[in-house]
This record gives structure tokens, C-alpha cells and sequence, in this order.
């Protein structure tokens, strides 16, 4: 297509306006190409506007392909939405392209009928051919059944940044901005944020600044001012909660809510960790924080991570470590330390596609039963999940709470979607936050031969030991991972006492459950089926449960956050539905456990494509188990 | 953030205040039970307050060490003592930290925790018991048994080279470096002072006799009648000389050690001269390259110099920008991103 | 008492005999007294003599406590019968108590009525206080109820070797071998094998040799000779199958089971460990096995030792490694890495008690969840555990041909009991055992873009890939951690591959039950009652059993040898009795598995001291689970 | 156990064959770009059978590399990558087996494995590429970092004393030793050629340079304008000199080495001689310790020594058991205690 030039056209757009409640966008291009820029600023804006906002990236592996190739695209998902929304969208109402590689790879999911912005500019021949197309899909007729927009954005991005002096590559960077300006056009979204963005970044480079500026700009008039753009698209705020709000991921919620925690528990933080994809942002975050009297230690391993972590505990800081599962693989011997000298710990696993390498970039949930299990001997540790990314920030909170109170490790299972995803997070007030109170002994509590004494082991009611710890007169003990003597804390081989430690280190865990929120339902108090799940899933769990409930079936749905232990009343819940379905990012994890404690014939839904759910793959689920008939014996194979 | 509670008793201590209540359990004979005994005469001599100091071990004879101190102490596993005892010597600069570990626990499984303690020069003084076998598991060779030894896992002898601990130490740029045996109990003792008195990593490997499974091994080093000319106790700024009467010493010719006779024509000059300060390790390495038979084989203090320590380069860039950006607020925490307000 | 000088005396005994069926006899005493040479001595004995015998050492924590503590009592078991037998016996018939200390310790085991033979020398005021007495047991009465032999063992084993030229301490030494003689005759056990033994023991010692055979022999006759003896016993021969016996503890008959394996499949063998009780005697034996080719490698850690076994079984010998609990922990990773390049590795857990370091000498099966989840993401291995210390040489053949017939990491699950328990073996006919047969591919197995080419995740029906090995031209390959693609092994983040990949990996494991023997019974074949374990409690639950059979109950007992996968029987075999019960050294694990996969409401006997199970223990439970009402719904808090 | 079958090609090999059919991705103008190519060059001249080699990496950008060579690899797991190679070459003494690693690899996560390896003098050819940052996870600082290196994990600058690869690998005694530098593609291709026909463990830490993460930390090393003035080529035998028209040289000042200009007075006699054969690794050491910008860094052979290696010291256990008791049969195995017959 020719360009009229926009200088002429300026004025009244000529196309019409359309009400949507909610639109899906993916912006796709090459790693090199700033797609994921684009979409965390096009996020945003959306944000900003007050619309509901949920987001996937989605990285190729972790080395740069190389340019064009399909390995190396890279692509931003954002769904945003004029009513409360829980997923990163199915499928995709528009997919701007910035390469033959991106097309390819991601035409499979835009809509029949969806809006495909191309950058015309970057389909000659060796770039199909390096995405493998024998024809050019662009004239092949391939494309027929989308609404296909070609931007020559190479050449319109040159001549907008023309007059600012850069190289040639230098100007081509800046394409992506341009694409994004246009895309703001489409949907209505203001160019203010990113401007501010644009300036803050680039302050000290005004050539820069100024060429992103005007391509942005540029990309927004050449929507308004060109006839080939269909009717443009508003999505208007949504009905949210009043409040002060920030858009947050689950790696940046995590950081937030350990400091908050910490510093409002009066307890210092000491993070210690071995980087690995997708834990490392965490690090990333707090090593940032010194201002807030972080203190991050990058260890030599998983295992010195660990070790690091027990020891500033011992210490009366918070030892925290953060890794994904071939780290937690590691960890798990020091992890029995903690649990047999009951300090308090928090284990992050950002979890990832497994076993072994696995996929490091992408998304699973089969950690679950390894930090349920994968130590030697009875070795009972506390865990919990959060379900979205800003509930990191509330789970995060929870793990110190429950780590302090209760002396034991905490493990906190987050996955690749929630660590990288992003939604709206409502600033919480400081002063309605929980309180947690930390106690360090002072005072001898007990008798040894004769004089007074500290007895390290010995508990109080919920069968918690005090947390003494060096520098207190009067106070020196010896802790280890031998079996301990009840009380004393001596190192003992008694038979009766071993037993009586396994019981009591179980309890205590078990006793966790006194303390911490009933299971709630999202629909029917009772019915045909419950669908529970844990960890990210919940959005498109949620969903697909009111979808649902709309059909006007007796479909509730149920969250844990926390898996060990579960709330009391969890086979209550499950009892009060005729089926449960436990829809979950591996072979069936928590399946299994629900299955052995309850004896209740939960069904599965599997999915291992290192994806998230989509919420129509659940849906679909829903109806198929509700129509079959299914007797109680049916058996897994695990 | 000192935890020492007013009411704590003025840092005048015995050796028996060091004492935990629990009863020493080595095997009778053991070289364990005079270190033990040398740590507690040393430390009382410091002027420390025994809530200060901590003993962090990890698996093996050696590591039940803590168990018998009445200090803090964490009997941890196998290998991984340097690890907690960063992380316990980041959260609180302000404690005394010792590390226990033996020749299995400290260059077999723990090697590379050993060696990054070490270059982090962090705050602590690790103590390796050296008895060249592993004692607690009774019996299998170590890493530092010599080639040919024979054990239940080597009845054949081991093939394996062995690591030479400080060799490895100063591989890894330690900061202070030490080498003395169990029954040489003041200079034990003396080492283990000066070891204390240092600001950051100090290495010390200890000569230990296990009676049971590998009695003997350093007998050239301890027989009466044979160790002065089988050990060189290092001085600084002194001459390399050794043997009775000291009538021995050590010259360099070219890079290598040889074992000159003082007397027609050699005297103390022509020796090569301790100097523990020096900057670069390479003296240091060369000591401890020296082994017998072919060489005494020195004790005492290899290198000492100081650097500064990890937990104060940390604490230091905690305090410069907390001075410079100011403490931070949660209200910032919140706000680092675009915000916006729904009525 | 006085003893009338022996020499006078010889000839004739003035003491009657009684036949008995079993007998149980514990030696105990100082660390140094000998008590584990003894107590092997007296089995060796009894085994040759015919009776069957099963064993029980019984070691204190593994540093040597001072001479006369508690801590210092080491004590060794033996149970000896003219009938089948399957445990170490739960009281005592007999005890052998060296000093006082031993005597505290082990008193409570001994039946009311039962013989005790104490070394009266051993007394003294400072011997009594060591092991925390009062007053002297020997004369306060407190021994009254049983039938106390007082001996006088040091002076009369001074007498005995009075005119060998020996150091006071080197003679006092021998004074296990002058109890040994007194039970020898208290028991008619033939004195020759030990006498044997003493000479090829210390041949280059004459003067040792000849202290110890004299005081042998003056115990012998001291019984024979003197009237404070109750009448002596006789255990006839047991009425065992034909053939030809030795006695082997566990862990020797996995360490000869592996080289018969491995030698009969042509396979070298790589056996790459790091030290561990109670794992270490395993590498002692094969480190001394070099005449067969064994090539053994003391690792600097465990993770080395795993990673070293991969390494091997990548060059085609069989990679085997051994550790206990805390080793599994740190070899998980690395055994994840052997389940995504499906290598035949063994890895050998003789699980301890636990958490974290434990009980590092004591018995436990709490490490089967580990086994199973141990690891990231979903990452099957098959799992076997040996049901006797004979059976670990069944056991490691089946792991060894498992691992190479479906090329995959296999974990053989001993423990501590098993391993230093000992029990006669019937020494197999080399041509009846089992054939494994390896095959290395020589040739390509397919086309790699056009030409040739090996595809080294190409599979057979079974779904198992095939074993080339470095050396082999034209087969060059590279495999690894990171999600392959099937068939062509390369790295893929295809999101439907991977899943495709998961779903293999776990049906290539539950192909492994179509090559298993069926689970078996020993009692009805349906009934009221089944009493199914695993591993190490197998005599203890096949006696119990057997023991309410008698009594006419309808109580049948399985023993799992093959934990993952299970036999395919398994659930229908459940589903025959009202009941099933799980008696388990831990907190419920196999019951954990068998409740989640068929939904049946197994009951638990849980047991956590570090020892093993008692028969009556089980025996109890069995009737109190046959008497009591049970509903459906019960649940277990894991 | 020799495999290699009869229709094998003759060990003639171009770079070319030695290429696998996998796509290389490393970011455009990565330094591991040109090692591999060197690599294949290297390998292509040595006579020895594709099917022969066996290349074993970790995890991290560098241990992608098995996957373009076109024989027997494996990409193992972070840091076990030496575990792997022993274990192969105690099953497979035939085999020729290369370690890739990387500075994370091979000295945080992986520095007790590479010791142990090393102090074996297992005959593995292992090479750390050596970009003294975090590749593959996006740039966090690595062991060998130099102080105050700000990355994403150390925004105010690194505080952790580096580690110098070959002064960890000396303090093992390692038996061969080499520096070298991505750009330089001759001298690299001679040390790989130089570090296969070594006989044992050969350690060769190379200096490449990550375009993305870290980009130009060794210009002081390649940039053509000072490269002289900063590198050192080692050259055995003859003195060390270096800079343009090498007019300067190192002089020892004691120990501590010194530079000198040539001339007035100072001559090449007064230099210091390298021997990469000398017994004692003293020399090495002292070489491993030259850091710019206050020396010249060597690049070359620092130590080249032969020792028998662990694989074949246990073979020859076995041999020399089998040759003096017979190999074993299974009978003897099953007899080997107390013997009794039911019938
Ligand atoms: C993870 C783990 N692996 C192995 C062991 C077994 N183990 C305990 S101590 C030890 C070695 C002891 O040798 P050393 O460190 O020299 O101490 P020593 O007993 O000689 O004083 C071993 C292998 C263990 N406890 N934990
Ligand atoms: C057990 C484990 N921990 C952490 C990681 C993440 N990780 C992969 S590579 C790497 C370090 C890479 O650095 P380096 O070894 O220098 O290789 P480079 O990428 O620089 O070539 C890390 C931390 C992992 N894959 N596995
Ligand atoms: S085994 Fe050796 S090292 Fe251990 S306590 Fe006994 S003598 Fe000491
Ligand atoms: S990140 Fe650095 S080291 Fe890794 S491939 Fe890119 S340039 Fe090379
Ligand atoms: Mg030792
Ligand atoms: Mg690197």
C-alpha cells in the first residue's frame, strides 16, 4: 500500500467508533525487537485507564536465537477488560506481527475475523525464508479470514524519526514504539504514561527521547489519519473497588510483601540465593531494596543458598531463599535441618516446566508433592500457594506469619505465570495489614541438673519452641539435625523419644490449620461439582466456573493457598458436591493427596504444555463431567 | 543489633565456663579431646562474651565439637557449616564465629563452600581437623590420605592425589592461614588466639590423631625423637631453619625449596625469610607445598593480611545509600510503578 | 561362687537336656567387649548346625562412647530355631550381660524366667555408677524373676589363658570368646567353626590365637563342668529345603548380587559412592571385589557419586550407586537428569531414621515418598524393595534387569535392619538364575534429515529407547536435561511434545508391571483381613499373620517387593478383604500411595523407634483391627 | 572395551564432519562462536575417530556446546558436568573426554567437582570459557567477577573477591594448566591441541567475551591497540617478556614478581625463565597470580607435568589383583563365608 502523507490528512478521523467489553492483544516480534516493552507499556496505559488488566509474556528459551528466526520470538500477551477479569485471555482479537517468524508462530491463536497488524516492511524473501515460509502469506491469500492491516512500520518509523540524529540502527529500535502508538490509536488508549516513561528512561540520552517521541506519536496519527484502519475500539474503565492502584507481577509482589512483612514483624531480612530462571527477578528486586535494609547474599549454589538462609534464621533474621525445582532438588537436605531444628524459613519455588532442565521458561505445577515429600524420613514442612500475581503479595505475607509463629520452614510454591504475569494490585494500607509479633526469649524458661536453664525444645501450647538466639546471656543452646530429646534438645536415641518427636513435629504442622482461613467456595454452597484447584490456575478455574454457573449448572469453585496444611474443613467442602474436579498444571498432584486423605474419587484435568489453562479447556472439562456417568472405584495411575 | 543483655557477667571466663553440661564422647585417645581443651583455654583469654561466640560444624568426629562448648552452637550436616555460618555471620556482624569441620566434611563434600567462605573473607575461623581418614563413618580414606593408603574402601590403597587443605586455602586467596597439631597444645593454643584476633576468613588445619582408624599418621611430626627434623615452625621475618638446635633451614633456589646444612659457608642469610604479611600468596602456596618426606613440613601462621570483610563491604553499601537516598518507606515500596486511583 | 578346679572334673556332665523349638539370645555389652564378633560367631554356629536363624546387630550411636556408659552398649541378637523362621525374635530367651550398663539397657527384653548370665567381675562399685546404678542389681534382689548365672568372666578368662604370653589388656580381650564357650554349651552348639575361624583369623598371631582358643574351650567346659547350670538345650536341625547354605546380611548379599547380575549380563560394573551408614559396608565388600572386575570409586559427595554412575552407564557399564536418606536428597537432581536421558542407573537408599540426620544407625522406611516425589516436575523412576537380607540378592538382580530392559534410573529401597541382619541363603545353581540380555546398538536406526542416522529416543513397544554408546560409529548422539523431542532426542519447547514426552516417561514405568510377578498371599484368598507391607517388615507381618491364621482368622498377608509400578494385581488383590492394613516403619507412606490410587480405606501401624516391629506388635493390632467397626470415610492427616 | 566398528571411517576429519546438524544459537557476536569453530579445527588434526570423543557439559550458555559437535555429548545438569566425564572415563579409558564449562559452571555451583577432577588427574580436558558474568540467566556476576562489577544481582557492585580459575585449578595440582583467549584463534587452537595430547587432567580457562551481559571486560587483553602491553604469551623455556617488540619483562624480586624495561643494564638474564614442566606448581601459581592492570596477564601453557591418572591406576589394580589371585568366579563369591549342605 502507498502512504498518503499524514501532514495533508491531519483533522477528524473518519472512522467510527465501537463499544467492546473486553479485547485480548498480543504483540509478537523478534527477541531483539522490544515486544515486551510494548506490551508492559501498552499494559499500562490500559491500567491506567482503569480498565481490568491481566498479561502473559511469553519468552523463547533462554538464549537469544538467532534475528528471525522462529526460536527467537518473543511475545506479550495482554487481555484488558471493561469488567473484572482473572486470565490472560484464550484467544486473540488482535496480533500485530512484526516479522514472518511472529506470524507463524502465533497466527494459531488470533480469532477468525481478528484484527493482524504485519510490518510489511519485514517480509522479503530471507525473512520467510528464515521463518521457514515457501510462499509470502501476505500474498498467498493465506490470510484470508483476518482482518489484515500491512504497515511498511520500518519505513514509516525512518521517516518519523528522520529529522533526530541516530544510526541507522539506532532508528530501527525505535519501530516498536511506532507499532505501539498505532495500536494505542486503535483501542483508544492515552500516549501520556509512555511519553513520561520515555522521558524518565531516557532522560540522559535527548536523541533518543525525542525519536521514540515522535514515532509513538507518529504510529497514533497514522491510525487516526488513514482510511485502510477499520472502526476503531474503546473499552471503557471497569467497575473496581476504590482505592489506590498499581499494576504488579508475582516476582515484583513477592519482593514487596517480604520487606512489608519483615519491616512491619520488626525482623530483619536476609535473602540468600543461587540465580535461576524464572526465581531470578525476585533476587533482581530485593538486591535493589538495600535502602529498606535487605540484605542479599547471591550464594555458590542452591545448597550454600539454603545453609545461608537457616543460619541468618538462627541468627533472628529471616532467612529467605528463592529458586525453582532443580534447586529445590538441592535444598532439600538443609530443608530437613530447618524442619529438625524448627527455625523459621521460606523456601521460593518459582516453578517451571520440569523434570530435570526441563523448559526453564515455561509454566508447570509439579513441585507439589515434592516439597510435600521430597526429603528423607517424616519431614513435615508448611506450604502454601498464591493464586494470582498480586496474591503474592498476600501469600508472601502469610509465609512470614506462619514461619514466625510456628518455627518451621514455609515453602511457597509460585509457577513461570505467575512469577512473569501481571494484574492490577489495590495499595493495601499499611495499618490494615496483619500484625506479626516476634518474640526472642531473654530469660532461661526451665531447669538443666539443678540451676536454671534454657530448654530449647521445650514448647508452648500449639507445640511452638521459642527462638533464642546467640548474643543472649544465659541463653547459649546447641541445636543440630540429630534426633533431639523433647525439652532438652539433647541429642537422643531413645526409641519412645523418636517416635514422640515424629508425632510432635506432625502436630505441629497439623496444628497450622487452626490458624488459618476455611476453604471457600465460589458458587452453589452444594451440588454437582466443586472444581479445586491451587496455585495459578485460579483465574481460569474461576472462570470457567461462572461460565458455568451461567449455563445454570450446579458448579462451585474452591482455591487452596494452603496445601500443608489443608483448612479444616476441606473434605467437608469437598463432601457437599456430588464430583470434584482438580484441574492441574501436572499428572495430578494435588489429585493424589486429596484422593489418600479423603478417600473422595477426584477427577483430573492435566494439562503439561507449559502453558497456563485456557479457560475454555476447563469449561470444556466441566461439561464433559457433568455429563458422564462415573462409578467410585475408578483408580489412578500415578 | 548486640543482643548481650545488661545483666550479662563482665567477659571473665574459664576455661570450665566454656564447658557445656553434655559428656565428651570420643573414643579414649582421641586427638579431639586436646583441641577442645586448647579452644577453651584460648577463648577465655579473649575477652569475649560467651553469648557471643558460636560454633557451627558439620557432619563427622570433629563436628560434634559444638555440642561440648557452652556457647551457641549448630551441629548442621555434612559439608555445609561455612554456608550457615554466612549466612548467620551476614544477619549479625556482630558475633564471634567459629567453624568446625574435618578433612571429609571440609575438602571432600564441602570444598567448594570451603573455598567460597574463604574468598568472600567473611568473618570467620574455620577450624579443619586433619586425621587423613574419615573417623565417624570408621575408616574409608579421605581426600587428604596419602596415595597408597589403605582403608576398607581402599584395601588396595587409595589412588586418589591428595588435596594438600592449605594448598587449596590460598588457591583461594585466604586471608589468614595456619597450620598446628593436636598435641603441641601451646602452640595449639596460640594459633587459635591469633586466628581469633583476625578480621576475616582464618584457615587453620590442625594435625589430628584418630586413635582408632588411623593412628599414627603424624608421628614424623609428633614422636619426640624424630619431629624437630621433620617440622619447620614458621616465625615471621625469621629464617627458614628447623631441625635440633635449629641447625637445618630452608633456601630458595630458583622457585624451589631445598634443605640446606647451616654451617662451612651457609649461614641464617643465605635462608629464605618468613613473611606472613606478604601481599601476594605466593610465598604462603610455596610453604605449604612442602612435604614430608622430602621437606619439614611447617606449622604455625603461613599468611595474615587484611582485607576487608564481606559482611562490611554489605553492611557499608546498606549504610551509604540508606545515608545517601534515605531509609526507605513502604509508601515508595507501593508506589515504584505507575499508579492510579479509582474513586 | 568358688570354682572347683576343671581339670578334676572333666567327663560326664551332671546335667540333663531339654529340647526346645526356638531360642532367642542377646550378647551385650561395652563397645569393646566383642559383642558383634560373638553374636556372629554363635550364628555361624547354628546356621551350620542347621538351625534356621535370623539376626539382629544392634550398634550405639557411631562415635564409641566411654567404656561402661549406656551409650557405650553395643548388643547383638540372634534368633535360632528348628523351624522356619522370619525374624530376629521378639524377647529373650537368654541374655548375655557383659557389665551393668548392658544390663539396664537390655533387661526389659528379656522373658520373665529367662537365663541371664552376667560377668560377675564386671560390678564394681565405679562399674555400677557408670551405668547409673544405685545399688548393685546382684544382690538387691531386683533380678529375682529370672534365672541369673553369675560368672566370674574376668578372672576365669585370666585363668584360662593364664600361661600365653599376653599384655593384662590383650587378655582380657578374649574374655567374649569364654562367654561365647558357655553358651556354646548352654545351647550344644559345636565349637569347631569358631575354633576354625580363631585360626585363620589370627594365624600370624599365635599367641592371640592360642588365648583365644583355650578360653573358648575353658567357657565350654565351665558349663559342662559346674552345677550352677540349669539343665542345657538342644535346637534340632531345621527341616529346610535340600541344597547348600551360607548366612549373608543384607547388604553382603546385594553387594554379590550385583556382580552376579551384572557379570551374567555381561555388563562391567561402575559402583561410584560416598560413604554413609548404614550404606558403607556395601562399597567395603565391592571395593574388595576387584578379581571381578568391579570397579568401584569413593566420590568426593553424593551428588559426584550419582553423577559419576550416569556417566558410566552413558559409556555402557552399569552405573550403580549406594547412600542412605540424606544422600537421596542431594542425588535427586542428578537422578531427575537420569529419568529425561533414560539411563539405567540403580540407586541404593538404606533408608535410617530420619528427618535430616537422624538416627544415623537405626532402622526406618520413611524415604518411599522420596523415592516416588523426590524430585522436580514429573519425573517417574521404578522403585523395589528387597522383603528379607537374603532378598536383597533377588531384589538387585530384579533392579538390575529392570534398569536395563526399560533403560531406566531404578531404586532399590533397603534399610538398616535389612542390611546388617543376617539370615541363611541358599546358594544358588549359577544356570538357574535369570538371564539379562544387553544389546548396544552397532547401527543407524532411522533417517536424520535424508541420510541415516541414529535417533536416540526412538523406542521399541515397549516405549524403551535404545542403549548406544559412545565408541560406536555412525551412532554418534548428544543427549541431556532439557525437554527432547521424541524419536530425534534434540532440545524442544514444543508445548504439545513436552506433554507427549510426560505422558511417555510415566507409561513407560507402568509398562513396567507387564514383566513383574503377580502380588501373591500368604493365608486365604479372600477374607476379613489383609495385612500388605513392603521392604524390611516382611518377617514380622508374614508371622503375625501366620499366627492369626492359627487362631482361625480369616487374615491374609501380602508383601509388595515392587513399589513403582506396582503389580497389576494389586488393587483387585485389596478388594478380596473387608479390611486392609499397612504396617509401615513410618508415618503411613505405602498406605498414603495404595488409599490415592484405589480408593480403599487401608488402616495404618505406624512405628517410628528406629527398630524394627515386634511380631506381637502386629499380632495386636491385627486383632484389635478384626474386632473393631471401621466406616468408609475415615481420613488420614498425612 | 573399544568400539569403534570395523566400517568406521579412517580419523581423517575436516572441521566440517565434526559439525552436528543442530541450528548454533548463541547471540550474534558471542566469543563461544569462535571457540567452537576453533574446537573442530583442533580436533580435526588429532587422528582421532569422531566416535571416540565425548564432549560433557553443565548448564549455562557455554554448555550448549555439545549439541554442535557432531560426536557423543551430553549436557548434564549445573556444576556435575566433571562427575559425568569421571565416571565415563573410569567405565571408558578408551574414550577422548571434554569438560564445558563455564565460570558459573565450573567455579560457583561446580568448584568441588572441578577440584576433585582435578586432584584425581582424571584424564578429562576440561575448558571453562571464562566471561566473568552469568550468561545464560541474563547477567548476574559470576565468581570471577573483578570487585565492584554492577550487574542486575549487584546494582551498587559486586563485593565478592573473585576467584582466579587457575589459581584454584594450582591449588588441585592440576597437571596441565593453560590460558588462552577466544579472539586469538591460533593461539587457542594450539592450547586445545596442546591440552588433548596432555595425558590427565588438562584445565584451560579461556577468556570470551559475552556481547550482551558483559561486553568488552577483556579488551585490555584483545583490543589490538594495548592487547601487547597487557598480555603475557608464555613460552617454556625462555624468558618472560612482553609489549610491543617484547621490550619489557617480568624480573623476580624475591618472590614477588616485578616488570622491567629491557635494557640499560637489565637483560633478558634477568628475567624470569618459564618452565611449564617444573615439578613443584610454585612457578604456576605465582603466574596465576599476575592480574591486570598491575601485570601483564599470561596467556599459554603455566603447567604441563605428567602423573599417572586415576583411571588407569585402577585398571592396573584390577590387572595386577586378577593377574596375582585369578580372576574371580561367581562360586568363590557365594562360598566366601561358612559353607553348609542340606540334604
Ligand atoms: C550427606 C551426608 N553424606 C555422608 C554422611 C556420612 N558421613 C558422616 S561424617 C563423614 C565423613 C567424616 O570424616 P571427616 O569430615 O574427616 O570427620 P572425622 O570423623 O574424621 O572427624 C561422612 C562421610 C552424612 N552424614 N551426610
Ligand atoms: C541447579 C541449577 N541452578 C541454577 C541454574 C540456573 N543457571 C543456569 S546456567 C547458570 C550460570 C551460567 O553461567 P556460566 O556457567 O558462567 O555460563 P555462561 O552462561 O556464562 O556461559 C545458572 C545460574 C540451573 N540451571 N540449575
Ligand atoms: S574415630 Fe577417630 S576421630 Fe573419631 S572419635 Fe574415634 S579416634 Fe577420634
Ligand atoms: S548471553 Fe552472552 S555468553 Fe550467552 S550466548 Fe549471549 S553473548 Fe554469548
Ligand atoms: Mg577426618
Ligand atoms: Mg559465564
Amino acid at each position: 500500500m502507498t502512504v498518503s502523507n499524514p501532514e495533508l490528512e491531519v483533522g477528524a478521523s473518519p472512522n467510527g467508533v465501537e463499544e467492546l467489553e473486553s479485547v485480548t492483544i498480543r504483540f509478537a516480534g523478534d527477541s531483539g525487537d522490544g515486544m515486551q516493552l510494548a506490551g508492559t507499556q501498552f499494559t499500562n496505559a490500559s491500567a491506567v485507564l482503569g480498565n481490568d488488566i491481566s498479561t502473559l509474556p511469553d519468552f523463547p528459551a533462554e538464549i537469544r536465537a538467532p534475528a528471525g528466526t522462529l526460536a527467537g520470538v518473543s511475545g506479550f500477551q495482554v487481555h484488558f477488560s471493561s469488567r473484572d477479569i482473572h486470565t490472560p485471555g484464550d484467544s486473540l482479537n488482535t496480533l500485530v506481527a512484526m516479522n514472518p517468524a511472529a506470524l507463524k508462530t502465533n497466527l494459531k491463536d488470533l480469532q477468525s475475523g481478528g484484527i493482524l497488524i504485519v510490518n510489511a516492511d519485514a517480509f522479503g524473501a530471507s525473512d520467510l525464508h528464515k521463518a521457514g515460509y515457501k510462499t509470502n502469506p501476505l500474498e498467498d491469500g493465506s490470510l484470508k479470514g483476518y482482518r489484515v492491516i500491512k504497515v511498511p512500520i520500518n519505513k514509516l518509523n525512518r521517516e518519523a524519526v528522520a529529522e533526530v540524529k541516530l544510526s541507522p540502527r539506532e532508528a530501527d529500535r525505535c519501530k516498536n514504539f511506532f507499532a505501539l502508538g498505532l495500536v494505542y490509536w486503535l483501542y483508544e488508549r492515552p500516549v501520556e504514561p509512555t511519553l513520561r516513561w520515555i522521558r524518565d528512561k531516557f532522560g540522559k540520552n535527548p536523541a533518543v527521547l525525542e525519536a521514540n517521541t515522535r514515532t509513538l506519536k507518529a504510529g497514533y496519527n497514522f491510525g487516526e489519519t488513514t482510511e485502510t484502519m477499520p472502526v476503531h475500539y474503546r473499552v471503557a474503565k471497569a467497575q473496581t473497588k476504590p482505592g489506590r492502584y498499581r499494576k504488579i507481577t508475582g516476582n515484583e509482589a513477592l519482593a514487596i510483601g517480604l520487606v512489608t512483612a519483615t519491616q512491619l514483624a520488626n525482623l530483619p531480612l536476609v535473602y540468600a540465593t543461587y540465580p535461576i530462571t524464572p526465581a531470578s527477578d525476585i533476587l533482581h528486586y530485593l538486591a535493589d531494596m538495600k535502602r529498606f535494609g535487605v540484605r542479599t547474599v547471591q550464594a555458590e549454589d542452591e545448597i550454600a543458598a539454603m545453609g545461608m538462609a537457616i543460619g541468618a534464621s538462627f541468627g533472628g533474621s529471616l532467612g529467605v531463599t528463592a529458586t525453582s525445582g532443580p534447586g529445590i532438588c538441592l535444598k532439600s537436605e538443609a530443608i530437613g535441618l530447618a524442619v529438625m531444628t524448627e527455625l523459621p524459613v521460606i523456601i521460593i519455588d518459582v516453578q517451571r516446566g520440569g523434570p530435570s532442565t526441563g523448559l526453564p521458561t515455561k509454566t508447570e505445577q509439579a513441585d507439589l508433592l515434592q516439597a510435600m515429600f521430597g526429603r528423607n524420613g517424616e519431614c513435615p514442612a508448611c506450604i502454601v500457594a498464591p493464586a494470582s500475581p498480586a496474591d503474592c503479595f498476600n501469600m508472601i505475607f502469610e509465609a512470614v506469619r506462619l514461619a514466625v509463629t510456628f518455627m518451621t520452614p514455609v515453602f511457597f510454591l509460585s509457577d513461570g505465570y505467575l512469577a512473569n504475569g501481571a494484574e492490577p494490585w489495590m495499595i493495601p494500607k499499611i495499618d490494615s495489614l496483619p500484625q506479626i509479633v516476634v518474640k526472642h526469649p531473654t530469660e532461661p524458661n526451665g531447669n538443666g541438673n539443678g540451676q536454671q536453664a534454657f530448654l530449647p525444645y521445650k514448647r508452648d501450647a500449639r507445640l511452638v519452641r521459642q527462638w533464642a538466639i546467640p548474643g543472649t546471656a544465659g541463653l547459649e543452646h546447641r541445636i543440630g539435625g540429630l534426633e533431639k530429646e523433647d525439652v532438652t534438645g539433647n541429642v537422643s536415641y531413645d526409641p519412645l523419644n523418636h517416635e514422640h518427636m515424629v508425632g510432635i513435629r506432625a502436630k505441629k504442622i497439623a496444628n497450622i490449620a487452626n490458624e488459618i482461613p476455611l476453604l471457600t467456595v465460589n458458587g452453589p454452597e452444594e451440588g454437582d461439582l466443586l472444581v479445586i484447584g491451587w496455585g495459578g490456575t485460579y483465574g481460569a478455574i474461576l472462570s470457567a466456573g461462572e461460565r458455568a454457573q451461567h449455563k445454570g449448572h450446579k458448579v462451585a469453585t474452591a482455591h487452596l493457598r494452603y496445601l500443608n496444611p489443608m483448612p479444616k474443613n476441606t473434605e467437608e467442602v469437598l463432601r457437599r458436591y456430588k464430583k470434584v474436579l482438580a484441574p492441574e498444571l501436572n499428572a495430578g498432584q494435588l489429585r493424589m493427596l486429596l484422593r489418600a486423605y479423603f478417600l473422595v474419587d477426584v477427577i483430573g484435568l492435566n494439562k503439561t504444555q507449559g502453558r497456563p489453562f485456557l479457560v475454555s479447556e476447563i469449561e470444556e472439562k466441566i461439561a464433559q463431567v457433568l455429563a458422564e456417568k462415573r462409578g467410585a472405584s475408578a483408580t489412578v495411575k500415578v | 543489633m548486640s543482643m548481650t543483655s545488661p545483666m550479662s557477667p563482665l567477659p571473665v571466663l574459664s576455661a570450665k565456663d566454656l564447658a557445656s553440661d553434655q559428656e565428651v564422647r570420643w573414643c579414649p585417645g582421641c586427638g579431639d579431646y586436646s583441641i577442645l581443651a586448647q579452644m577453651k583455654k584460648a577463648l577465655a583469654t579473649l575477652g569475649i562474651a560467651r553469648e557471643k561466640m558460636v560454633f557451627i560444624s558439620g557432619i563427622g568426629c570433629s563436628s560434634r565439637f559444638p555440642y561440648y562448648m557452652n556457647t551457641y552452637g549448630f551441629h548442621s550436616i555434612h559439608g555445609r557449616a561455612p554456608t550457615l555460618a554466612t549466612g548467620l555471620k551476614v544477619a549479625r556482624p556482630d558475633l564471634h564465629v567459629w567453624v568446625i569441620t574435618g578433612d571429609g566434611d571440609g575438602l571432600s563434600i564441602g570444598g567448594n563452600h570451603l573455598i567460597h567462605a574463604i574468598r568472600r573473607n567473611v568473618d570467620l575461623k574455620i577450624v579443619l581437623f586433619n586425621n587423613e581418614i574419615y573417623g565417624l563413618t570408621k575408616g574409608q580414606y579421605s581426600p587428604t590420605s596419602r596415595i597408597g593408603t589403605r582403608t576398607k574402601s581402599s584395601p588396595l590403597g587409595s589412588i586418589d592425589n591428595p588435596l594438600r587443605p592449605l594448598s587449596v586455602a590460598i588457591g583461594a586467596e585466604a586471608t589468614f592461614v595456619a597450620r598446628t597439631i593436636d598435641v603441641d597444645i601451646n602452640h595449639l593454643t596460640e594459633v587459635l588466639k591469633r586466628a581469633s584476633a583476625h578480621k576475616g576468613t582464618a584457615f587453620i588445619e590442625i594435625y589430628q590423631n584418630c586413635k582408632i582408624f588411623n593412628d599414627g599418621v603424624f608421628e614424623y611430626a609428633t614422636d619426640k625423637s624424630i619431629k624437630a627434623d621433620n617440622t619447620l615452625y614458621l616465625e615471621h621475618g625469621k629464617p627458614l631453619t628447623f631441625g635440633k638446635d635449629r641447625t637445618k633451614g630452608i633456601r630458595l633456589h630458583g622457585l624451589n625449596p631445598e634443605v640446606v646444612a647451616l654451617g662451612n659457608g651457609i649461614t641464617a642469610d643465605d635462608l629464605l625469610i618468613h613473611d606472613e604479611r606478604a601481599e601476594e600468596p605466593s610465598l604462603a602456596y610455596l610453604l605449604s607445598r612442602m612435604v614430608y618426606p622430602r621437606f619439614p613440613e611447617c606449622v604455625g601462621i603461613f599468611r595474615c593480611v587484611e582485607h576487608p570483610t564481606y559482611e562490611d563491604l554489605l553492611t557499608k553499601q546498606l549504610e551509604d545509600v540508606q545515608r545517601s537516598k534515605g531509609r526507605g518507606k513502604l509508601e515508595d515500596l507501593f508506589t515504584s510503578d505507575d499508579v492510579w486511583t479509582v474513586e
